[in-house]
């Protein structure tokens, strides 16, 4: 499939079909299911200093298209990540970069993960999560404040030499502001969008039907918004957009790659059903092959209007 | 890498209506081969992205080349999925979680505790320490809310050396004992009729928590099968999550992977 | 139906369920379908000081568990109005209250829709659409931007004795803080919320779907978004809150009122349910006495966290 | 006020599979005679939130105390349609829109043009024709891909007083005229086989253009079809407009409400 060799601030990719942080483990998870070595690239769990504990369950609910999670980034923090997960995908999908997502409680967590994480062989890349909406120390402050926001990618992009691609979070007014931000601070990519804030009650019991109250929205039913996000940002900012939110299929996978990003992530629907990141891949390649087009490169952004 | 866990899109081979509850039976050699008892398969049940998320539903039989589900309609995706019939296809992936520890001795006595839907799970576990060990020291209680809603009875009175072996009780004293399967188990360890048993619970949450309580009081080994919302059913999402105790403190462990079945004195309940 | 009687800011309405602005015409369109004097309130399509022709088309486009609309407020003016619609709303349906939803490309233009408004028999409030996602000149940036918001509530404030209801846009970092301007400017009550916006790209023509590019995204996908703001909103302001988005039964309108809104809108559940608002009505009025609860009012906001 | 649109959950009889297409025939005495040639249906092909809206589909018969639509399976709507079976329930929304205007003259001559799908609702024009005028002055020249295509054309047949009053036409030329439908009427105009016909045409958009500009050039009457993405249906929404002209400007108009069919002259075809 060499139609479909993306190159993102750096990272080699075989394909522009990553899977999306939190909705695939550390890769190990669905290693009995799928070819890890086929993926674009994998992103991990979002991976914080220290062993984070995350939410209370109940922790997910089924929405319309979609589902609201929160998680409270559960994990077993870096050096875990760095001794057990790292070397596993090393040996286990040798052909698939790992880009490792970045979470932290305070400026100093995100940059000393980032300066763990600078020159383990193995990591290609660091996601900066500034958008979970579901820990309440930093995260979504990071992400809907500009000022937290400059600060975060500064002192990140100081304690590490890795492609650096802050996650952005939709919950804004104007995301695109957001995007210039990052990008002035040192941002070599841009990943979006991240989960929409919802919630849902029990009308039974009468109860929210999440411990945390308010969950992040993802799925289909995100898809127009993250789209018209992806649209915005990539004609704004000169760096490269990963662009996800919804994706199902290739036509979906289509969609945002038209509309200017570089690459796609695939996440809830890797639960729905796990072979989805590869096929979206080949039917990129197919719908390429139809259109009588050479390479991927050349539809990105070439929505018109 | 040997593997474990398979997705398939399986043919349904039956599927009975028996009120509510509906009898689901495919083909799925591989996960057949692999299935253990308290371990389950994780099912598309519609097409179209709402509902959107995968059902988990124990496995209730794996033999051959053929798995079965025992599940009730409770709401959407049970309600699609009841209208697949003999032919059609089902996507599904499984063998997933973790499943009931075998007893080490057959010399140990075994009660399985079940109550409403938990039944199946429990009848598939029963079968299989059948074939290891005999029935001799096998005795189960089965708790519903009326006889109609008892789903397995027949096979765990099959599976019973004697009437005693097989003890059912309903909430309106249609069938059995009137009122709750754990009053039968305290009131047997009580008279000494159980001695030292393997406890093995599956059921909804305030069963298996009273369960867990006899068996802390007893000091008895007892292992239950809980429920949890799931997303992926693999281990990946961290969605599934109980909590468990871990040393001093607590933790969250995934019903998908580290459980379904859990040791009763490990799971934190007061919650 | 005596449990369901609802006050909004003076607004005597028989049961807490209104038809949303856009999705119900002039309610003319579904007279022969349901009984339009079972609806709680009417809500018009938004009405400008002169015609408005609307974005060209296509105008609408489907997307999972949700619809994109561009309308662009087509609508024939106030004056048409004032002189067929609520005239004949009077007649057809005397028993169900309407509130009118004000658009306008400038101050000046809200100011004098409401002005005309002021005072006209059958018209029992105004909703102030300072949200619609689809009209360039005002709309999304008054909607968006607080001190324009200000001033468009201060200036329709000073021209109408009615109830004022600002509807209050969702594509926001912070919606309570929009809340609390509308409510210092002296809203009476506030909507939400209106439509997400987003997009969809046809990936064979590979346009848009949409001739104005971007639509307001509404329908179930969007209900998670809309009740958590609901909730932010009705725990942060004083008002009485109505509730919209993704309403599509009883079990959704009943999310809404224990989140906190004091009555719904129903929307898009209209195109696929004419009637979706009397039968959720209904449903209300089933899960009170089936609860026991001897008024609506008794479970508006009693949510437990 | 007297209705002339009912919503009403209406049962199956008949479900014909033909290819890619579909007839369904389902009661509903009320719409059935209330329903004009043109009209249309909404109806509610899945039932849960995705796909959400319903679907708009010509009414293809209206007899007695039945419904007729003939469809073609082109999304996930129609696809969920597909499935239903004689015996279940659809939610049906109708009669809708404005129909064809009968011509008020039983001398003037008739021409039917219609393309692909466009085929049903000229059926039930051409035969609610016939019985008030007879079929003396009526043709019909139908268009489609490939013969297999041609879904009513035993129908226009039957409708046709000899083998020139009933014209096919093939992209592939598997059947008819080797061509495009618009070819036949042109030159059956210029050859004044056809003297001053009314024209009702529906089907694709170009071929609907390509007529408006024949009937333009030769001063005809002729009354289009057309076809918009559709919300509501009943003309609350503004959602499937097309433009129109409006004295010496345009303006958007509902295809649910003022149309589907529209005067050619009115239609604005440029873009
Ligand atoms: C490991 C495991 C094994 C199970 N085995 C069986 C079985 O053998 N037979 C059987 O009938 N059911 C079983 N269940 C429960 C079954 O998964 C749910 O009944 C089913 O997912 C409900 O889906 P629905 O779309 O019909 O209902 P929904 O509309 O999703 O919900 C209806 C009700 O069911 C509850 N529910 C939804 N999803 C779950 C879930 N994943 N777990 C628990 N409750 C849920 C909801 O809170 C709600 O009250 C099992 C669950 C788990 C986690
Ligand atoms: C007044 C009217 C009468 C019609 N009569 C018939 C008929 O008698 N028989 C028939 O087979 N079809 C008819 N159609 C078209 C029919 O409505 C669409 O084919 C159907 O809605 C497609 O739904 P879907 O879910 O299968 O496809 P989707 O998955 O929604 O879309 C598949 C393709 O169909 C197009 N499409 C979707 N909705 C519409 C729509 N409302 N109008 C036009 N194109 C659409 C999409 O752009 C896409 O290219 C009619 C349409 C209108 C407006
Ligand atoms: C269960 C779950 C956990 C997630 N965890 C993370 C995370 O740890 N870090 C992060 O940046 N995004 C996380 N996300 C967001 C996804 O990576 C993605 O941005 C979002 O879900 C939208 O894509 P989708 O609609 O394809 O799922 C999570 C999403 C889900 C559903
Ligand atoms: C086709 C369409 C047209 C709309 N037009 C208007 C409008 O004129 N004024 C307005 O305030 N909101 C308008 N809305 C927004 C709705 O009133 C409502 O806020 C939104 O659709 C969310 O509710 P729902 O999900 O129930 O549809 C429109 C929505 C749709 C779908
Ligand atoms: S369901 Fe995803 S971790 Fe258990
Ligand atoms: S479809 Fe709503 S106005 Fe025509």
């Amino acid at each position: 499939m060499n139609r479909l060799t993306t190159d993102i601030c750096g990272i080699q990719m075989k394909n522009p079909v990553m899977v999306a942080s939190g909705t695939f483990g550390f890769g190990k998870e669905y290693a009995e299911l799928i070819d890890l070595n086929l993926l674009g690239a994998i992103v991990t769990k979002g991976t914080s200093l220290v062993q984070w504990d995350g939410n209370p369950p109940e922790r997910i609910c089924e929405t319309p298209a979609g589902m609201l999670n929160a998680i409270g980034l559960q994990n077993d923090g870096v050096d875990s990540l760095i001794n057990d997960k790292i070397p596993w995908l090393q040996s286990a999908a040798a052909d698939t970069p790992v880009i490792v997502n970045v979470v932290g409680k305070t400026l100093d967590e995100y940059a000393e993960v980032a300066r763990r994480l600078d020159g383990v062989p193995g990591v290609a890349g660091l996601e900066i999560n500034i958008s979970c909406p579901n820990v309440k120390h930093g995260g979504i402050a990071f992400g809907t404040d500009p000022s937290m926001c400059a600060e975060v990618v500064r002192a990140v992009r100081k304690a590490t030499s890795l492609p650096l691609i802050p996650k952005l979070s939709p919950n804004v007014t104007d995301i695109t502001a957001m995007a210039r931000i990052c990008v002035d601070c040192g941002a070599d990519a841009l990943s979006l969008i991240n989960t929409l804030l919802g919630t849902a009650i029990d009308i039974k019991t009468r109860k929210f039907r999440l411990a945390n109250i308010t969950g992040g929205l993802s799925g289909p039913a995100v898809k127009p918004v993250a789209l018209r996000m992806v649209w915005q940002v990539a004609s704004a900012v000169d760096v490269p957009v990963i662009g996800m939110g919804g994706i199902m299929n290739a036509d979906d996978a289509l969609e945002f790659l038209l509309a200017g990003a570089s690459a796609v992530q695939v996440g809830t629907a890797n639960f729905v059903n796990p072979q989805s990141a590869i096929e979206i891949a080949q039917g990129i390649d197919d719908y390429l092959v139809t259109c009588g087009v050479e390479h991927v490169d050349e539809i990105i952004g070439t929505v018109q209007s | 890498m040997s593997s474990s866990v398979r997705q398939t899109k399986c043919r349904i081979l039956q599927h009975e209506c028996d009120g509510n509850f509906r009898r689901l039976v495919f083909e799925a050699p591989e996960i057949a081969a692999l299935a253990r008892p308290g371990q389950f398969v994780h099912l598309l049940c519609g097409g179209t992205h709402d509902p959107l998320l995968r059902r988990p539903l124990s496995i209730y039989r794996a033999e051959a080349d053929q798995v079965a589900v025992l599940y009730e309609i409770r709401g959407r995706g049970t309600a699609l999925l009841a209208e697949k019939k003999p032919g059609d296809l089902v996507d599904v992936i499984g063998p997933l979680g973790t499943g009931f520890t075998l007893p080490d001795s057959p010399t140990q006595q075994i009660v399985l505790v079940g109550g409403g839907i938990g039944a199946p799970p429990l009848s598939f576990l029963a079968s299989t320490i059948a074939k290891s060990f005999g029935c001799e020291r096998l005795t189960t209680m089965i708790g519903a809310q009326t006889a109609e809603k008892h789903i397995c009875a027949d096979e765990f009175r099959g599976l019973s050396v004697d009437d005693n072996a097989c003890l059912l009780a309903t909430d309106d004293g249609s069938c059995g004992h009137s009122g709750l399967v754990t009053d039968i188990l305290r009131e047997r360890l009580k008279s000494e009729s159980l001695i030292s048993p393997m406890i093995y619970a599956c059921g909804p949450t305030p069963m298996l928590k009273a369960v867990a309580l006899i068996a802390k009081e007893y000091h008895l080994k007892c292992q239950v099968s809980l429920e949890a919302k799931m997303a992926c059913g693999v281990g990946a999402c961290m969605g599934c999550v109980i909590k468990v105790h871990n040393g001093g403190g607590c933790k969250y462990v995934r019903v998908c992977h580290e459980g379904p079945v859990f040791d009763a004195e490990e799971v934190v309940w007061d919650e």
